[in-house]
Order: C-alpha cells, then structure tokens, then sequence
C-alpha cells in the first residue's frame, strides 16, 4: 500500500519539453511510473522519451486519461499550469517548481481545496512510492519498498534519510516531500492523516525545519490523531532569527517558527526526536 | 525584501493613501531645505531596514529648519542594531487625536491574507496581542473575492471607529489591499495610522515587506533594493545564485539544498563548533558553481575549516567529488576542507577525493567532527 | 415535512431597517417565523419589530445563533451581503432584490456553489413552509400546511396558485419562488430533487416561464429522477422574441426559450401541463 | 440595452483591441468627408440596432468620398426590421486574409461566462453550430479567477491558429474579456476577428449587449442608449418604474407582477384575443402608479378594452379597488375595463368595483373572456 501514488498512477507531466522536465520524464520512466502524456504548447505531436505531447493540458487527458500531473514549468507559467490541470480534472498535482509568488499560491491554494485537488508543493522534490511510481525528482535507487513513511518539507535532506533507512533495509511505503514554501498545497498534517489511513504504513518519520507552525500544529495531531509511532527531526537549530534560509519558508519571524519551539513540540506529542540526520534511522531501526 | 518607511508610504500614496508630504535627506543641509519647504514643525525619522528605532534615539521632532538640520546631523551615521543611519526622512508633524495600527499579512497556517487592527495604534502589535487579545481584529481574506465591503466594516466596528470615519477608512483599506496585491507584498503595515486633530486620518508611518519570489514581475521594486539590507557576499551569492547567510562561526559551510545545509550547521554546532555560514548550492553540483561558492566562504577571514556536503542524487557521487576536486585546485588557499559525499557511487567519490588527499568521512556525525577538530588547528 | 426551512429556522433579517425589510420582518415574525437577528450597518444595538440588530452578520451569528437570513438589501449592495451571510457560516440565504447585476450573480453563485451555501434568488418571493415558517413576502394568509410542493419563476402567479390551491382546501408542503432573474442561486432541478426527497411532498407544481432553458433541464430530470406527480404551466407563449417580459431572465433569444419548446418539454416527461393558471388548481385537485 | 457597432468598437479600443480608425456620420456630407480623411477605399456601413444589415444592402464598399458620399445617401434612411437608418459608420477598407468569430457571453444553464470562438467568421455562430459543430470552440470561464492564460491557449489552438498568432490573439482575448466585466456586458462579440494579409488581427465588426440592472453603475453606457431602441411608450414606462413591452393587439393589460402579466396575456390569446401590451406595475399598486400605467395603455389608439390582474397579497384587495377607482375617475377614456381582483378581501373589492359600474370576474378565464367580448365591442 502507499499514499497519493502508485502503480495505478496515469502521469502527465506539464513542461515535458524542458530542460528539467525532459531529465525528470525519462528517470520517471525508467523507474516505472506510468508516464501518459505531455505537455508543452507549441509542441503538440511531439514525443518526448517515448511520451506523447500535446498542446493543452485538456487534450492531454481527453486523449490519455492521465489522474496525476507534475509541474516543471518555470515559476511565472505555474499558477496558470495548475490552474489549468485542476481545469481538465486532475485529482492530484505535484508541482517541483521553486520560486513560485505568494500571492498566486494563496490563490491558487484555495482554488485547489475548493475544488477538493490534491498538491503537493510547490518547490518540493515530489513524491515517491518504492517500487511503484516515482513521481518527482527523489533518486528512485535510494528507497526500497517497505513499510516506513517519510514526510518533509527538505530535498536532499530526505534523501539522505531514504538512503540511511534503505542502506539499513528498512524500506519505505511512500516518500512525500511537501515544499519549503511558507505557502503549501499540501501540509505536514494531511501527510500524517494519510498515512495513518494506510494500511501500508507502520511508523512514519517527519522531517521540520524552521519557520512557521505547521509543525507545532502537526505535533499536536500526532497526539491527537496519529496511533503509528513517529520520528522526528527539525533542521534550522543554529539558524538566526530574520534570516531566510534558502527555502522561501525558513525564516523565524517574531519569535514565531523556532528549532527549539518545534523540538519541543514534537516531544511534547510522544514524537521521538533525533538530534541530527544520522540519528533518524537509527532510532526507525530501533522501532521496526 | 525590505524596503525604507519612505519608500513604503510613497508607494501607499499612489494607492489613494493619505501620508505626509514629508521628503528624505542624506545630510543635514538637505534636511534643513526640506523643512524650510514644508514650514512649521517637522519629524525626522532614521531610515533603517529594522524595528525600534524610537528607543533607540532614531526618531526626533524639530520646530524649525535649523533644529530639523541639528536632529538630522544626530541620527545620520548612528547605528541601529548594527545598521548605520544614511537617510532621514523628514515629514511634517501632526496633531494627532488617537493612533490606530492598521496591517495585512499572510498568514501560513490559514494559507490566507489577514487584516490585523488594533486600537491600540503606535505599540508593538505582538504585545499588544498578547496582553489585549481583544483589542486586535483579524479578518481573513479569501484570495480570489479579494477584499469585500463587509470586511471593511467588520473592521471599522472592531476598531469601534465613529460611523463617520467608516467611508474613509474602507478607502484606505481598500488602498492598503489593493497595494499588497499588486506589490506582491508579504506584508503592509500602518503604524500608527493616526486620526488627526481635524478628524481626517493618515498613514503616519508605513511598512512593506516584498516577496523575494515576485521580484522579477516587480522591477521597480526590486531597484529599491538597499545595499544595507545584505553584506557584500550576500548579494554576491545572490547575484551568482547561491543561497547564502552570513553567521558569526568559523567553520564554512558548503551543501546542496537546504534542509540539508541546515542540518549540517546544526550537526557542527552539536560537534561544538559554530557554522561560518549557511550556503545552498542548489541542484547537482556543477563545478563552476562549488568554485563560485568557495571564493565566497573563503573571503571571510574568519573562517578556519570548510565543511563541505553532498548528497549524491541523480547526480552520481563520483561526477561530483570531480567537481569539488577541480574547483578546490583553482583556489589558492591552505584552510582545510572536510568532504562527505553520500548517496549513488558515494564510496567510489571518496575514494578519488582520498587520492587528492581529502579528508572525508561516510557520516555527517563524523564529517562535522572532523571540521570542528580541523578548525581548531588540530 | 418541507424543505429548506421550518419551524426550527432561525431567520436572520439582512437590510432589517430598510422600509421592505422592516415591513416583511413585521410580517414574518407575525406568521410566526423565528426571526432571531437583523443587520443593518451602524444600526447595531437597536430593535426592529422586536428583534435585537447587529452592525455585522458575524455579530448577530455569534449572538443569536442565526441559520438562515434573508436579504432586502438594495441591488448594488446585495453581493457584498450574500457573501457576508457565507462568511458568517450561514447555510440557507433567500435573496429577494431585484436588479442585482448579472456580473456580480455569476462571481456570488459560483461562491455559493464551492461552499455549498443554499441560496434562493435573487428577485424572488421567497419560501413559505405553511404553518412553520415564511421567509420572504410570499402572504401567510393564502397557503395553509398540506402536501403539495410549489416551485416557480414568478411571484405574483405563484400567489395566485397557492391562493387558488388553499381555496380548494388543498395545503401545500413548502412553496419556493426560485426567482426570474437569468443567474439564480437556485434552479428547478435543486427544488425538485428537495421536493422528491421529501416525505412530506406527494406533488409537485412547477410554474416556468420563458427565457434560458431550465425548464426544459428540469423535465429531463423529472423524467430520470422523479417518481411524484408534477404539473407544470408555462408563462409567456405570447410573449414577442427579443423583448425582456419583465423579469431580467424573462426573454427569448435565439430561437431559445419559447414557450412552446418548454411546454414541449414538460408534456415529453409526463408532467401535466395547465393551460392557463386557473387550470393548475384544477388539475392538482383530480391529482390528490 | 444594446449599442451601436461604432460605440462597441470605440470601447474595445480601450482595452487594447485593435479596432479600424473610422467614424460615424449622420449625413453624405460627413461620410465623404470622413472617407477623404481615411484615404482609399472604405466601407459604409449602417448603424441599427438589429442584425442581417448586410443582406438589407445596409454594408457596401466606396472606392473614394465620392462614392462613400453616395453609398451613404443610399443606406441613410434605409429601414432594417423595423429600424431606420439614423448614422453609417466609415471604416478603412481593409485586405482580408481569414475570418474568425470571437465572443463572450452568459451561459445561464452553467452560470458561467463563455468564450465562444470559431474559424468560420463572419457567419451566424448559431448557424456554425449546428451545422459545422467542431468548428466551434467553447471555453467557460471561472468568474472567480477570470480568464486564465491557459484558456487563451485552448481558444488559440482550437481555432488552429498559426503559433505567431498565439500572443496577438490572447492580447485581444483578454481586452475582450476586460471589456465584457468592466462594461458588465451580457455578451461581446466580434464577427468578424480578422486575420489581414499582413498577418495582424483586427476587430472589424463589434456588437455590445449590456445589463440593464449594471446601468446604476455605468453612467457613461446609459448615456449611450439610443432612443430608437425603445418606443415612446416604452421609455415612458421605463422612466416611470413600469416594465412594459409594446405588441400589436387591442386588448390593454395592467398586472402586477411579471409572471402573472405574461400568463395574463396568454389567457386573453386563449380566449380569442390579441394583447396589446405587456404591463407589470410591481409590488402593491399605488393609485398613482396604476394612474400612469392607464395613461401608458391609453395613449395606444389601438386599444380597444383593458383588462387589470392584480393579485391582492399583503397589499388588501379593497385597498388596491379603491387605488384602481381613483385612477380610472381621474381619466376620461371610453374604452372599458374589465377588473380581476383576487387574494386578500378580493370579495370586498369586488363589491367596491361593482358599486362603481365596473365589470369584474372571479377567475382570469372568465375577465380575460369579457375583455376580449369588450374589444369586439359586446
């Protein structure tokens, strides 16, 4: 079992014809995702790694069934492609594009819960359901189907927790990298619904960092909603005040958004906290 | 990105707001000029990219043109909370009958737009909200209606306005909102927004923060940015497209991606060092890019050891120690690097950094040790 | 039985100071409507026909509890108070003034529609639920509590029915005028579902008119959806093409919207169609 | 209410579209004038509010003023349906590559706005649907979001448009949207959107129909109502709050209510009769309102009897009897009435309505029976 993705998945990726999107189809591909279609304007009738391309989005699913999309267009062109996805009846959306404005996400954002869509992002690595889809940009050879679920707001940071539990033989049901916006389609707590909802999920890892109260929030959910055992970790623990560390939501503002603040949090809530990267997996390790 | 008090409230006047005439000096002289231009008494106020300003001496009133000069010769070149004064503003003063704080922010947990207002105008809103919870207002905007008349008076009865002010407030907070849209603004703020001795109201000081994101459809905006606002290799990093934090520590740190840049300083930390800085080269690891980054870390001379760590993802491992490898031999530099490579090939990456004499560990725990211990001279 | 609005409404008055506010207040409360709040902006503190008035919706919901509101408010303020009412968490709105822009309908309905707010009208008499509550100018006098639902376009040839119907001792369950402006909040479908889900409804009479095509949409669904009786009449076959009869909505354009194709419509589904209004009561009397 | 062709494009002009550079004129004189203005050959073109002016002969081309002199004394005057010709608009003559059809209008059914576009221009859209259904491209349009640009591109490439097209063609789409919600418009369309033999679009017809109940906020639009649009006795109801609709008959209706004047209209036609008008006085029926519908009714020489419906609902019967009686003593008219009361004390105001010599009935069948026997003069 697995969240949000799957063998079942029937992908169409927006910005096929890119530079990343045309890297990100052919590693989706060979991972085994069912890639349906593409989309770029201008490009319709093309192929792109063996994936057909058409000029809207709604011919694209007309003509492909595709359920699912990711976004690799460039960040002016995103708020339009999502728009444009939840328009031709696409139930779930991974956008990796960063440096998408506030302002459209706000917009967006609501546009997509009113309309009961999926998204995940933006400026997130994806999703990833070992052994089953790959739908994002997560190095497919770093994860091993299991029974772990791994939820973060982090790129690399969650691969190198993938690759630890994996290197350990722990294997995952689903990855799910939520973005490091401060505006997010999808928030730690949906995540941890999910998971505590799938069958396929024993124990699930957070991955927090500085900024915001999705966390504290998603402490307190655990406590009240979560049954599975949760690791933790927050990254941003030196981090000064004010400063935004390169993701467009880690800042600590007003005194709002601490490491310190969310540690507790999560300790507070039963969650067990590691005290660095390294510390994750062998603290799973202990529990599975 | 930040922009001066100045700046904010004349981007506030084109919106309709009503804010004082004042103008901004860079010397005394200029301030003299401008008060004598706008006659009676004035406010020179410092113009800095930071809060608390008034404690700290930064805002003063004069009664004439030659008190306005002597007020701007004080706060010109003061520091506050490390940034040096440039500019004052000097605007007319007021008579004010009671001060109002006025303000939209996004708010990440509703993903929504809120009005924040208070009564209790020209005071630290965050205190205010703590010790007067219902002296504040909030009032959430749905982003595709925008803002609606009936939240304009949802508002001006929270703030238990006279009936007869209710018209002129919805303009100006209709003005405020239609500013952060169409700025791209992460937040506006009025503060104080004072109803005068006559009745009418102003927006006596103003604040804008903008979404780095949005600058590229906000030219003008992106202009006004202050050199101040960042160090020099700041805006290097920027400019080069590194995300780069200055911090206060002596071991440089080098990493893709973000959280993982941040673990990695807090691992140091947990070693017993202090990170030099936070720097994300983002995706892969192109040569060009590790060199650029180097040359960056390396001109802070307080820096005494580099962390350097890479996870290795669609990126083999080994491509990238290659990278590392040819940028740290265009550098002339004898501060020792520690690298950690994980991920796809990670063991054949440190067996060629190994051979280029590298010192690498398989951890992080143990990479981050090994830089506090390098840093240390040891 | 009825729909949308009984004896447990409680009925908050948008625009209760106005002169057609303040009279119809006096009137529901008269018919024994729970009229628990009024709004009118800088009003907030006083009383209309002994109901407390607030200066916000959100004020007079926190204080009263109110479900339901009604609005009288003029054309050009009328949107603005809709989505007041939404926000405010209200979850029935009858909206009775007419001339509201359609622009502004189209941006409100489609609101309505995503928050799955009830809303009837605009320009429209309202609901009546005999002997439990009126909201709206529909007269008390003439309906009395029984099984028939009513459902129309019109006001005044609603009346005439009801009227027409009580004389004949037949009651009614509840009667909604849905209104004849072109963008209404609530369509014949809507009602007929509610009518047929209803215990308390054996029959249904459904007063069209020309203009648009929901008539001709409603004896579809009364062919696939509805097991009651229904009866139907048709207004305007007289009525010149191109010319507004009227109501905003009430014009043929195209060749759209005639009489004749309506009434077509409604035979084609087996809905008993009246020849002129004094028919109605007559045929619903051999009916029941 | 609708507008002229020229006021239409005149409009669009502001919102970026590109519309020809012609003018409007009343007389030969002007248009030969215009047409030496404009140089070449030009089109003259009748300005009516109906369609199908082109097969009246009311479109017609002139090589030089000359002949745009004569083709305008031939058009000038011209009735079309039932509409004189007052003004002919001169446009450049323009070299035509392709046709196109644009517009956008409400769909009721959907409650959405709906971008309606088609490669067979200059054609009758409805005729274009049923006939060549996939040649036409319909996009709805969230009215909450506006239009998107991945709406302009389904438009585009459903229309097959050469990609160079792409970014002129969803300038133009997005004016004619600006223009459809700032004028709040019910439809706007250009048939045709043409493609010229240099490649570049233009709007070379335009047709505007606005919301009668969006005039309170576009003063500029009212102002432009052109009074052959309406009778005389249509702008007199209008201008006293009636609505009212002139038809051929002579039989005079006077009801309160839409629906009820409609389904009274349709009885009369049951009963052998023709209406000669329609008439909804609204809500209640004050004595002076009824006074001036009468006034309105009356002054139709055709007519031959009046029937008056009015359900008596909050409003008491009695009190609407004696408001009607007052009325009526205040005419002096020949032609009779035939009165139906019912709802609240209709009995009562049957009996002050009898008193006063005035045939009334109990049902609508029976007094629209008498009308129509009053009209035929029994």
């Amino acid at each position: 079992m697995s969240i949000y993705v799957d063998k079942q998945t029937r992908l169409l990726v927006q910005g096929i014809t890119g530079r990343e999107g045309a890297f990100h189809t052919a590693q989706m591909v060979a991972y085994g995702t069912q890639v349906v279609a593409g989309v770029t304007p201008g490009k319709g009738g093309q192929r792109e790694a063996g994936v057909p391309v058409f000029d809207t989005v709604a011919q694209a699913v007309t003509a492909t069934g595709a359920d699912a999309s990711i976004i690799y267009v460039p960040a002016r062109f995103t708020a339009d492609a999502i728009l444009e996805a939840v328009d031709a009846g696409i139930r779930t959306i991974v956008t990796i594009t960063e440096g998408v404005p506030v302002h459209d996400m706000l917009r967006v954002t609501d546009y997509l819960l009113l309309h009961g869509v999926r998204m995940i992002g933006p400026n997130c690595p994806g999703i990833i359901t070992p052994g089953e889809a790959k739908v994002g940009i997560i190095p497919g050879n770093i994860c091993m189907p299991g029974r772990v679920g791994v939820v973060s707001r982090s790129g690399t940071l969650t691969y190198e927790v993938l690759h630890a539990l994996t290197e350990r033989g722990i294997g995952q049901s689903t990855a799910v990298g939520i973005g490091g916006d401060p505006v997010q389609g999808t928030k730690f707590v949906d995540v941890l619904q999910a998971f505590q909802d799938d069958p396929g999920t024993d124990l699930i890892v957070m991955i927090g960092e500085i900024g915001g109260t999705d966390e504290e929030t998603a402490a307190q959910f655990v406590k009240d909603s979560v049954t599975k055992p949760v690791v933790g970790f927050i990254a941003g623990q030196t981090a000064p005040p004010g400063k935004r560390m390169g993701h467009a939501g880690a800042i600590i503002s007003g005194g709002m958004g601490t490491a310190e603040g969310k540690v507790q949090a999560f300790q507070a809530a039963g969650i067990a906290v590691a005290r660095h990267p390294d510390e994750i997996a062998e603290i799973v390790a202990r529990m599975v | 990105m930040n922009i001066h008090e100045y700046q904010a409230k004349r981007l506030f006047g084109r919106y309709g707001l009503p804010v004082p005439v004042g103008d901004v000096a860079t010397s005394p002289e200029e301030a003299r000029a401008i008060a004598a231009r706008l006659g009676g008494r004035v406010v020179v106020k410092a113009q800095v990219l930071t809060g608390g300003r008034g404690k700290a001496g930064g805002v003063k009133l004069a009664k004439d043109p030659q008190e306005a000069a002597d007020r701007a010769a004080e706060i010109l070149g003061m520091d506050i909370k490390g940034f040096t004064v440039r500019q004052v503003l000097i605007d007319p003063a007021v008579a004010i009958a009671k001060e109002l704080y006025l303000s939209i922010i996004q708010d990440r947990a509703a993903r929504r737009s809120v009005i924040i207002a208070s009564a209790e105008g020209g005071m630290d809103i965050e205190e205010v909200a703590v010790t007067q919870p219902d002296a504040v207002v909030k009032v959430a905007i749905d982003p595709l209606l925008g803002l609606q008349p009936f939240q304009c008076n949802q508002v001006a009865f929270g703030l238990g306005l006279d009936p007869a002010l209710h018209r002129s407030f919805a303009a100006i907070l209709n003005g405020l909102y239609q500013a952060y849209v169409a700025l791209d603004a992460t937040l506006v703020e009025i503060n104080p927004l004072v109803i005068l001795q006559d009745g009418s109201l102003m927006a006596l000081d103003g604040k804008v923060n903008l979404d780095d994101s949005a600058l590229y459809r906000q030219p003008e905006l992106a202009a006004m940015r202050d050199p101040s606002d960042e160090t020099a290799a700041e805006r290097e990093a920027r400019e080069a497209g590194l995300s780069y934090v200055d911090l206060d520590g002596s071991i440089g740190c080098l990493v893709n991606g973000a959280g993982l840049a941040m673990a990695s300083m807090d691992v140091l930390k947990l070693c017993g060092g202090e990170p030099a800085n936070f720097l994300d080269i983002g995706g892969g690891a192109q040569a060009d890019k590790v060199e650029k980054a180097m040359r960056i870390i390396l001109a802070d001379g307080r820096v005494k050891s580099v962390l350097i760590n890479i996870f290795g993802g669609i990126t083999r491992g080994d491509e990238v120690a290659k990278g590392i490898l040819a940028a740290i031999g265009n550098l002339q530099t004898d501060v020792p690097f520690v690298v950690r490579i994980v991920g796809t090939n990670a063991a054949e990456a440190r067996e060629i950094l190994k051979s280029a004499n590298l010192p690498t560990a398989p951890t992080l725990y143990e990479a981050a040790r090994l830089a506090v211990a390098a840093a240390a001279g040891q």
